[in-house]
């Protein structure tokens, strides 16, 4: 039982949170917030050495999910630090924001620390409605665009995943992940793993299953934009990683394999042109996640590579959330031309992360690249590794695009931004974490190694 | 003790942060004083070399990431050359930037150093990995310096800078995670992969992407139409590094990786690659003639001389090959001089169309002079560093194979022919518009900048031994890993 | 009450969730295809546990029955409030974000 | 002085260093002692090792080139050949700095002037003393690049400019041919001193040889102006005449002769390469008279008149008797410099190169006029004067070794020389004075160095049978006496062919003043010098210029850069085409997913069959 | 006659799914729905699970369906005719009194194959399923949390 310790104390501070916001202690609300995701992840160290199987098997606390949990919470947290100037810039005024970000988080927690197929839909349905109103908070247009847009494909999607259970369960007679159920090549399990993949690559925004992220990362705030991007994906992926035996059966596997090429390269060409800075990260997410989706196709092999792949895509995404939402929603290229006259730091750390983004030697960026890609190919896809470098040159391109506008371009007027002290704490911890993992991640690769 | 010399500029960069822009003077003493330092700092590697051992010497070594992917730097003949190279033309690049660049110093000053660290480090670093690091942080840099305060149309070309090297290093990123996987216990360590047995059919492909990442660089015939723009729109300083040293890095990859590696795909593409680089010396030269823009023609003349270079290396012999580490040395300097005259003539007139210059020899006498010496040189004048190299490459390949040398040698009458055609265009003849008669003179500092390469031309024409003997017996033992006979202990007889 | 005629009951009905999304414009009707889709698969998970005799599909299908639930009301939510701005809920008013 | 000879090139090279570093700053006056005197200086260095001269001296200074097994010593050596070559190169030179003080006086360029003069003669010496190939290929480019800098002293000239450009181009492709000469002997011999090839010539086949032999034989073409590469001398003119003096009369066009000569044995091995050298060498002295016959730049003249004395040179060392060439060099470089020096002169009073603007000279510069009377005699092979021997005796070898032909053309050069030297004498000095202005008397710096090369022109060729002797050190020189009535033979048919050329010169220029001669087109093409520089434009400049234009705007623009641009638009248009398929409406974005699961059905169901 | 009954339901339920599909009216489509999903939990009953066929009837025919209906008339409302609410009203009464009876009876039914109680249910939820029940509970609070967020105006 001790294992569902960090969940209660997030949905605790959570509530905590609502009852304070209840009295308009707006302020307070955050407090708490902050507190809950730090009680969680302390207490996530401490219990690093119980690990195991606990609520008769529901709750798999075991290296992976504890690793990725504490992703989760640290990344919410640097969320919580871009959205702190962030909402009341933009009107958002309740104290809800941070509310939904604990629970959308304790969602992921609990997907992530599962390897029941019923928990995780349950996980993944918590993140996604918090998720709905989150993209919604914006109250202007394109924002209640945005969470429409979101809620109904999330329905559609999550239709898909129960139809997969229910095939699952047909099969194999209870929801639990065993390595062997999941082997056997039979049509009703091929079936069953088509129909779950097809929900998880919904949240994962795998090709066929991306269409929602361009518009609702555009509508959305950036800080929830930025939220999107990496917690759900890490939710998603492990889940993956916990149904990648499914690949063992060809079928299976060629469709996934074909959904990669088409996400690395999608994701890659249509950012090429894009305008809009979000609609832009929203593509280099899509093809992002078609690099980690390739992970998937070794199986628990490639966890490692996987997991340090999403950490440092974390740092480096929520890194350009924090200068996109110090612009306060003028997310058009031209309003960042001329920036780095008006805003060295910001300008110095777009132009950072979006070389890490580009996968540049001295970055994490790079070296996550290099991991991932040895692993995939010395696993035998040499020529999925060939393209997806060849997708990635693309990817040069348009993130240096970026850093054409803001250094390159001169501009008449000043462009439009605001100092956030918080978002800029963010923005300088993710540029000292992405260096740390590029040039001293020893540590880190010695433990993941070790435990995944 | 390299590392220092490597690391010493990125440290400077990294204070300069903090610095603020405003006394832009501060700026440039300091940077210059830091390369400056770090060019006397690489002499003392230079005295303290012992040619007798080829092997790469003062080794650094540290577990940095583990798994193979280790910090293990050292400098044998040719690297420790080539870093020479390197440490000699930052300081005066920089000396040459300071009334080029009007603004944002601070930016260009900290852009600079960083890409001399990267330079360095290429140069030096003995594992593959770092390599690579090393190989595509140096873009960065140079990405900004010709993005920012290059001409016109900067932006297209340096994205088509970036885009180009990338596509070709990208590849070869993927023959790096090969060679890491398939290496034993994941050493990526030079020495060790040059005795890693690789299938032929792997070998060619994989000598295929770390040759075309090279020829990209270098830039052999088909590869090179970013080399032009690139040249045209960066700042003086940019290009003078650009050609001078970022090129050679190519030639320095072939030498070091694609070629001892992969043996038996060389053996397989080298007719190919040796027609191309003939193909690339007179194709640049006859390009270059056409030119109107100087320091096109520049940039295309450094095709051509490269092509000489890679045919040394390509063709295999001792003789060549060693021609062709020589050459890399002296067209660093002579090309790297021509761009920073047609610089001070830019700073001056403001344009580079050789239809608008004319008879500048009257009012800049020793500008032309300067010009002269350095035209010379590059065509390979005896007496001069130029003919010592090209002598040498033609003579290898000359001996390998007659009508591979005839060829080769036709690049002698078309560099006469390019380059005296420029010289005339600029400096002789009528002068066009009469505000140029009173145009300033050379001042010391650009004086004091190319004094120094000038003595180089002359002490390296007419005294090549002191330089020659220093990476010969480098030279003769990465031969001996190309070909692939066992690594006998290197005796001191008569080459190939 | 052939368990053949049951799974051809969940696929048809499954089926024509899915062609109730494409067939109509309107937010609702879409939502709503989603419902009976779901309604399908939980058809087709009770038919499975009929076969295999154990409890615990009904608790999986009672689950799911009260997360659908809860979702829906998010969903109708959203639409309301997009209803409320623009007086019509069809997909062209929420054809803003394209390319 | 056997220790010290190696001294004389350095003289020149350390005024050179200096006058370049220092150029600006020193005073003319200064210049005008240095320069002139260091010269001086090797010169008597120079006739002293002669003196003293025992055998062959070597002095090996350092070792330049040493890779692998090719290792290239800075040696220098002074044996019978070099030491004529020397003598006369630093000797002349000398003469010419001092007439240069009074020609180049009120020139603003006069230290830069002095300057490359000395690095032609430290460049000139280079080659002579030099003891292997590569370096005699220094001063080989060395003089290639003084010719150019002089050639363009005055750049603001255009003309000067372009000339400069031509001449250093065409020595290019000469030494193109020179290079790959030393290549092949390189992979011959595996070493490239000339005594190690002069000795183990014999090793090789002849055919090899022969191919050796002929691609020096290109570079000496190149060098010495004959008939492929000759096209860049007459533009060369353009440059102040005590320069055509020095380089294009006395000392650079004869390194070519020099260098056949002291590979004589290579030469000599390949047989037909030696047949090769005289005949072109004996086409090009014809070749050029003809031409020489109708310009009317007096320089000009002399230009084509230099080729066709080289030509004969050639022929006589074609022919096998290598003394009697380097003897006709020895008194070519005194009376051809004196004939330029006469004509600088000339040109220094008028101002004018066109004779037509010129006559009656006679009484305004009498010195002047005497010595270049002097010089024209010599040339035209009048007995008593010091060509006659040297060319006759060339002739005459060439008749005894059985070039009949050559012989013939040999002697019909001869009249024509007469004819055309006579010709510009006339025009100058006899009839009236047609140009403006009034012509002065040259100052006496340069009457000087003008009467002391008259001087050498008539006592050089008395001693023409020690000549042989001095050479036959080396071994290679044969010395054939003929017949005494033969001689007498051979020499009156060129005297009396000289005499007729004279004499019709005489007729058309002074009794018809000129205009009798018909303009016939025959005229015309040998006036438009057979449109050869023309032929050469087309046929290799204008397609190399067009075909680069063409390639740089279609090939190197279009096709490569088209590619490299094409595939990154490709991939924009590609992102704008895929973004399409973003449509915003939700009916599309159900249809994505369906798609999606339908074709993850058709994998499964595929899987099963 | 229990055959009967169960084919009446299979063609029940896909007649509404047809008009739901194809019928022009807003209002009347989702009514039919009502229809399907009231015959679904007749199915249910039969086949045994009576507890969730009453749950399905009640919570979907009844709640969810209604709520549906409310805002297609909020849509429908501003332009539709008033007439529709009889038919509407009389389909979705008669769904709901044909499925009461069936769920009266289902004990009868021949095809009982399960068999145990919904107690058993309780205890199932309350011993292995604890950690879902808990998640719901989690689930159902941030839905209503964020659908009130959604329907917040701007103040």
């Amino acid at each position: 039982m001790i294992a569902l310790v960090p969940l209660l104390i997030l949905v605790g501070f959570g509530i905590i949170a609502l009852v304070l916001d209840l009295f308009l202690l707006r302020w307070w609300a955050k407090l708490s917030g902050y507190a809950g995701l730090i009680a969680a992840s302390i207490s996530l160290f401490f219990l690093f050495s119980k690990r195991g199987k606990f609520l008769n098997g529901l709750l798999v606390f075991d290296a992976k999910g504890i690793y990725a949990s504490l992703l989760i919470l640290v990344f919410t947290f640097l969320v919580f630090l871009i959205a702190d100037g962030y909402d009341l810039k933009v009107g958002i005024v309740e104290g809800e924001l941070y509310i939904l970000f604990l629970f959308a988080a304790a969602g992921a927690v609990v997907m992530v620390t599962t390897s029941h197929l019923l928990v995780i839909f349950v996980g993944m349905e918590v993140l996604s409605v918090a998720s709905y109103a989150l993209a919604g908070l914006r109250k202007d247009e394109l924002s209640r665009e945005a969470s429409v847009k979101y809620a109904i494909l999330g329905v559609f999607s999550s239709v898909f995943f129960v139809f997969g259970m229910a095939l699952y369960y047909g099969e194999t007679g209870n929801l639990f992940i065993s390595p062997e159920a999941v082997a056997n090549p039979s049509p009703l399990m091929t079936a069953a793993a088509l129909f779950l993949f097809a929900g998880l690559m919904f949240k994962a925004s795998l090709v066929p299953f991306h269409i929602w992220t361009p518009d609702v990362y555009q509508g959305s705030p950036s800080p929830v934009a930025g939220f999107f991007s990496i917690v759900t994906k890490i939710a998603a992926f492990l889940a993956f990683l916990r149904i990648s035996g499914f690949l063992v059966n060809p079928a299976v596997r060629w469709f996934l394999i074909g959904s990669i090429i088409l996400t690395v390269i999608y994701g890659n060409f249509v950012a090429l042109r894009q305008k809009d800075i979000k609609r832009l990260m929203a593509y280099s997410s899509i093809s992002h996640a078609g690099y980690m989706a390739m992970a998937l196709l070794l199986g628990e092999k490639g966890g490692w590579a996987l997991l340090f792949y999403l950490s440092v895509y974390g740092f480096m995404n929520l890194g350009s959330f924090s200068v996109i939402s110090s612009l306060v929603e003028n997310n058009s290229l031209d309003d960042y031309k001329g920036l780095s006259k008006a805003a060295p730091s910001l300008a110095a750390g777009m132009a950072f992360f979006m070389i890490s983004l580009a996968g540049f030697p001295p970055t994490g960026g790079f070296l996550a690249k290099f991991f991932l890609f040895s692993e995939v190919g010395a696993g035998g896809y040499w020529w999925l590794v060939v393209i997806a470098i060849l997708a990635s040159l693309l990817s040069v391109y348009y993130y240096l695009r970026v850093v054409v506008y803001m250094y390159m371009k001169g501009r008449v007027e000043k462009p439009i931004f605001a100092y956030f002290p918080s978002s800029l704490l963010a923005m300088f911890a993710s540029i000292l974490f992405i260096l740390e993992l590029g040039i001293f991640p020893r540590t880190l690769i010695y433990f993941l190694r070790i435990f995944i | 003790m390299i590392s220092a010399i490597v690391f010493i500029p990125l440290f400077a960069a990294v204070i300069f942060i903090f610095v603020s822009g405003k006394n832009v003077k501060f700026f440039k003493i300091a940077s210059l004083a830091v390369s400056g330092f770090v060019f006397l700092l690489s002499i003392v590697p230079f005295i303290k070399f012992e040619a007798a051992n080829p092997l790469p010497q003062f080794q650094e070594f540290s577990h940095w990431i583990g798994f193979g992917l280790n910090y293990r730097i050292g400098a044998d003949g040719i690297s420790l050359m080539l870093l020479l190279l390197t440490t000699f033309l930052a300081p005066l690049a920089i000396a040459s930037s300071w009334n080029y660049i009007r603004e944002r110093e601070k930016e260009y000053y900290i852009m600079m150093l960083l890409l001399e660290t990267g330079m360095l480090g290429v140069f030096v670093a003995q594992n593959l990995f770092l390599f690579y690091v090393f190989w595509e942080a140096m873009l960065i840099p140079m990405y900004f310096i010709i993005g920012i305060w290059g001409g016109k149309k900067r932006v297209y070309a340096t994205l088509k800078f970036v885009l180009y090297t990338m596509f070709g290093s990208l590849l070869m990123l993927v023959g790096i995670f090969y060679l890491w996987k398939v290496s034993p216990n994941h050493s990526l360590y030079f020495y060790d992969l040059y005795s890693l047995k690789i299938s032929d059919s792997t070998q060619i492909l994989l000598f295929a992407a770390f040759a075309l990442a090279f020829a990209i660089k270098v830039p052999i015939f088909p590869f090179h139409t970013w080399l032009p723009d690139a040249h045209t729109e960066a700042p003086t300083a940019g290009s003078v590094l650009l050609a001078a040293v970022l090129l050679k890095m190519g030639g320095y990859g072939f030498l070091r990786l694609a070629i001892p590696v992969f043996p038996e795909g060389f053996r397989l593409f080298s007719p190919y690659l040796i027609v191309l680089a003939i193909i690339s010396i007179v194709y640049g030269a006859a390009m270059a003639f056409v030119q109107k823009d100087a320091k096109r023609l520049v940039a295309y003349s450094s095709v051509s001389h490269l092509g000489v270079i890679m045919l040394g290396i390509f063709i295999f012999t001792f003789k060549a090959y060693t021609g062709g580490i020589y050459q890399m040395l002296n067209h660093g300097l002579s090309t790297g001089a021509l761009f920073l005259l047609v610089g001070m003539v830019y700073e001056r007139t403001h344009t580079r169309e050789m239809e608008r210059l004319g008879g500048l020899a009257r009012p800049l006498p020793l500008l032309s002079g300067f010009l002269m010496i350095t035209v010379l040189s590059s065509i390979g004048l005896p007496g001069l560093n130029g003919f010592v190299g090209e002598f040498l490459v033609f003579m290898g390949s000359f001996e390998a194979n007659k009508t591979v040398g005839i060829f080769a040698a036709l690049g002698v009458i078309l560099s006469a022919v390019y380059l005296l055609w420029m010289f005339q265009k600029v400096m002789q003849g009528k002068v066009k518009n009469e505000a140029y008669m009173k145009l300033p003179r050379m001042n010391l500092r650009e004086i004091l900048i190319m004094v120094p390469i000038v003595i180089l031309y002359f002490w390296m024409g007419l005294y090549p031994k002191f330089f020659i003997s220093k990476f010969e017996k480098s030279a003769k033992f990465m031969m001996e890993i190309s070909s692939k006979t066992e690594i006998v202990q290197v005796i001191d007889g008569g080459g190939k | 009450m052939s368990v053949f005629s049951l799974f051809l009951l969940s696929a048809l009905l499954f089926a024509g969730g899915m062609a109730g999304f494409f067939i109509r414009r309107d937010l609702v009707t879409m939502l709503l295809s989603s419902e009976i889709m779901l309604a399908g698969a939980n058809l087709a998970l009770l038919t499975f546990a009929t076969m295999r005799n154990s409890i615990e599909a009904d608790a999986i299908v009672l689950i799911v029955l009260t997360v659908a639930a809860a979702e829906v009301a998010v969903a109708l939510a959203a639409i309301a409030v997009v209803v409320r701005r623009k007086e019509e809920a069809t997909e062209r008013t929420v054809s803003e974000m394209k390319g | 002085m056997r220790e010290l000879f190696w001294l004389i090139p350095l003289f020149p090279a350390f005024g050179a260093a200096f006058l370049i570093l220092f150029g600006r700053v020193i005073s003319r006056k200064l210049v005008s002692w240095l320069a002139p005197s260091l010269v001086g200086l090797s010169f008597l260095f120079s006739l002293l090792s002669y003196i003293q001269l025992n055998g062959v001296w070597v002095k090996e200074l350092f070792s330049w080139i040493k890779v692998g097994n090719l290792s290239i010593p800075f040696a220098l050596q002074f044996d019978p050949l070099s030491s004529i070559m020397a003598v006369t190169v630093s000797g002349v030179s000398f003469l010419i700095h001092i007439y240069s003080i009074g020609y180049m006086a009120n020139d603003w360029g006069y230290n830069r002037y002095f300057a490359y003069l000395n690095l032609f003669t430290f460049s000139m010496l280079l080659l002579v003393l030099s003891a292997n190939l590569p370096l005699m290929f220094i001063g080989w480019e060395g003089v290639g690049l003084c010719s150019y800098l002089l050639i363009g002293f005055w750049f603001e000239k255009d003309a000067a400019a372009d000339a400069g450009k031509k001449a250093f181009i065409v020595n290019r492709i000469g030494d193109f041919g020179f290079l790959l000469g030393i290549f092949l002997l390189f992979t011959l011999f595996g070493n490239l001193s000339f005594n190690y090839i002069n000795s183990h010539v014999s090793a090789v086949s002849p055919g090899i040889a022969t191919a050796a032999a002929l691609l020096l034989f290109v570079g000496a073409t190149g060098k010495s102006a004959q008939l492929p590469l000759y096209i860049w001398l007459p533009d060369a003119m353009e440059g102040p005449t005590p320069v055509s003096a020095l380089i294009h009369a006395a000392t650079m066009v004869t390194a070519g002769v020099y260098m056949v000569s002291r590979l004589f044995p290579l030469y000599q091995h390949s047989g037909f390469a030696l047949e090769l050298v005289a005949w072109v060498g004996i086409i090009t002295a014809i070749f050029a008279a003809t031409i020489a016959l109708a310009q009317n730049d007096i320089k000009r003249v002399l230009a084509y008149s230099t080729i066709s004395q080289i030509g004969y040179m050639f022929a006589g060392v074609g022919v096998g008797a290598v003394a009697a060439g380097m003897f006709h060099l020895f008194t070519h470089a005194f009376f051809k410099s004196l004939l330029f020096l006469c004509a600088g002169a000339v040109i220094h009073g008028v101002g004018t190169n066109d004779m037509r603007k010129m006559g009656g000279l006679r009484k305004a510069m009498p010195v002047t006029f005497w010595t270049f009377l002097i010089a024209a005699l010599t040339i035209s092979g009048i007995p008593g004067f010091s060509a006659f021997f040297s060319k006759d005796e060339i002739l005459k070898e060439a008749y005894l070794s059985g070039h009949k032909w050559i012989w013939a053309i040999g002697v019909i050069t001869a009249g024509l020389t007469a004819f055309y030297i006579f010709r510009l004498i006339f025009m100058t000095f006899y009839g009236e004075y047609r140009g403006e202005g009034h012509p002065h008397e040259a100052p006496k710096v340069m009457l000087i160095p003008m009467s002391i090369l008259a001087l050498f022109s008539i006592i050089g060729g008395w001693f023409p049978k020690s000549f042989a002797h001095y050479l036959s050190p080396l071994g290679y020189i044969k010395v054939i006496e003929a017949s005494h009535s033969l001689e007498i033979y051979l020499l009156g048919a060129s005297l009396i062919l000289a005499i007729i050329g004279i004499y019709i010169a005489w007729l058309v220029y002074v009794k018809r003043k000129g205009k009798g001669w018909n303009f016939g087109f025959v005229y015309r093409v040998i006036y438009g010098k057979y449109y050869v520089d023309e032929l050469y434009n087309f046929l290799f400049v204008t397609p190399y210029r067009k075909g680069s234009e063409l390639i740089n705007r279609y090939f190197d623009k279009g096709v490569i850069d088209r590619t490299v641009e094409g595939s990154g638009e490709a991939a924009l248009g590609g992102g704008n085409l895929l973004s399409k398929l973003q449509t915003g409406l939700l009916k599309d974005y159900g249809l994505w997913m369906a798609t999606g699961i339908i074709i993850g059905l058709f994998l499964a169901i595929r899987s099963l069959l | 006659m229990w055959n009967f009954i169960y084919w009446i339901l299979f063609v029940l339920s896909l007649a509404g799914l047809g008009v739901f599909l194809f019928c022009r009216r807003e209002d009347r489509a989702v009514a039919s729905l009502a229809l399907t999903f009231a015959s679904l939990g007749g199915i249910f009953a039969l086949m045994g699970h009576a507890f969730l066929g009453t749950i399905l009837v009640m919570l979907y025919a009844g709640a969810v369906i209604v709520g549906f209906i409310v805002v297609v008339w909020l849509i429908v409302g501003k332009s539709g005719e008033g007439k529709s609410l009889v038919t509407i009203s009389s389909i979705v009464f008669l769904a709901v009194a044909f499925e009461v009876i069936v769920l009266l009876s289902w004990k009868k039914a021949p095809f009982k194959s399960i068999s145990f109680s919904t107690a058993e249910l309780g205890v199932f939820f309350m011993k292995d399923y604890l950690y879902l029940f808990e998640l719901t509970s989690l689930l159902i609070l941030t839905a209503v949390v964020s659908s009130l967020v959604i329907l917040r105006r701007r103040k």
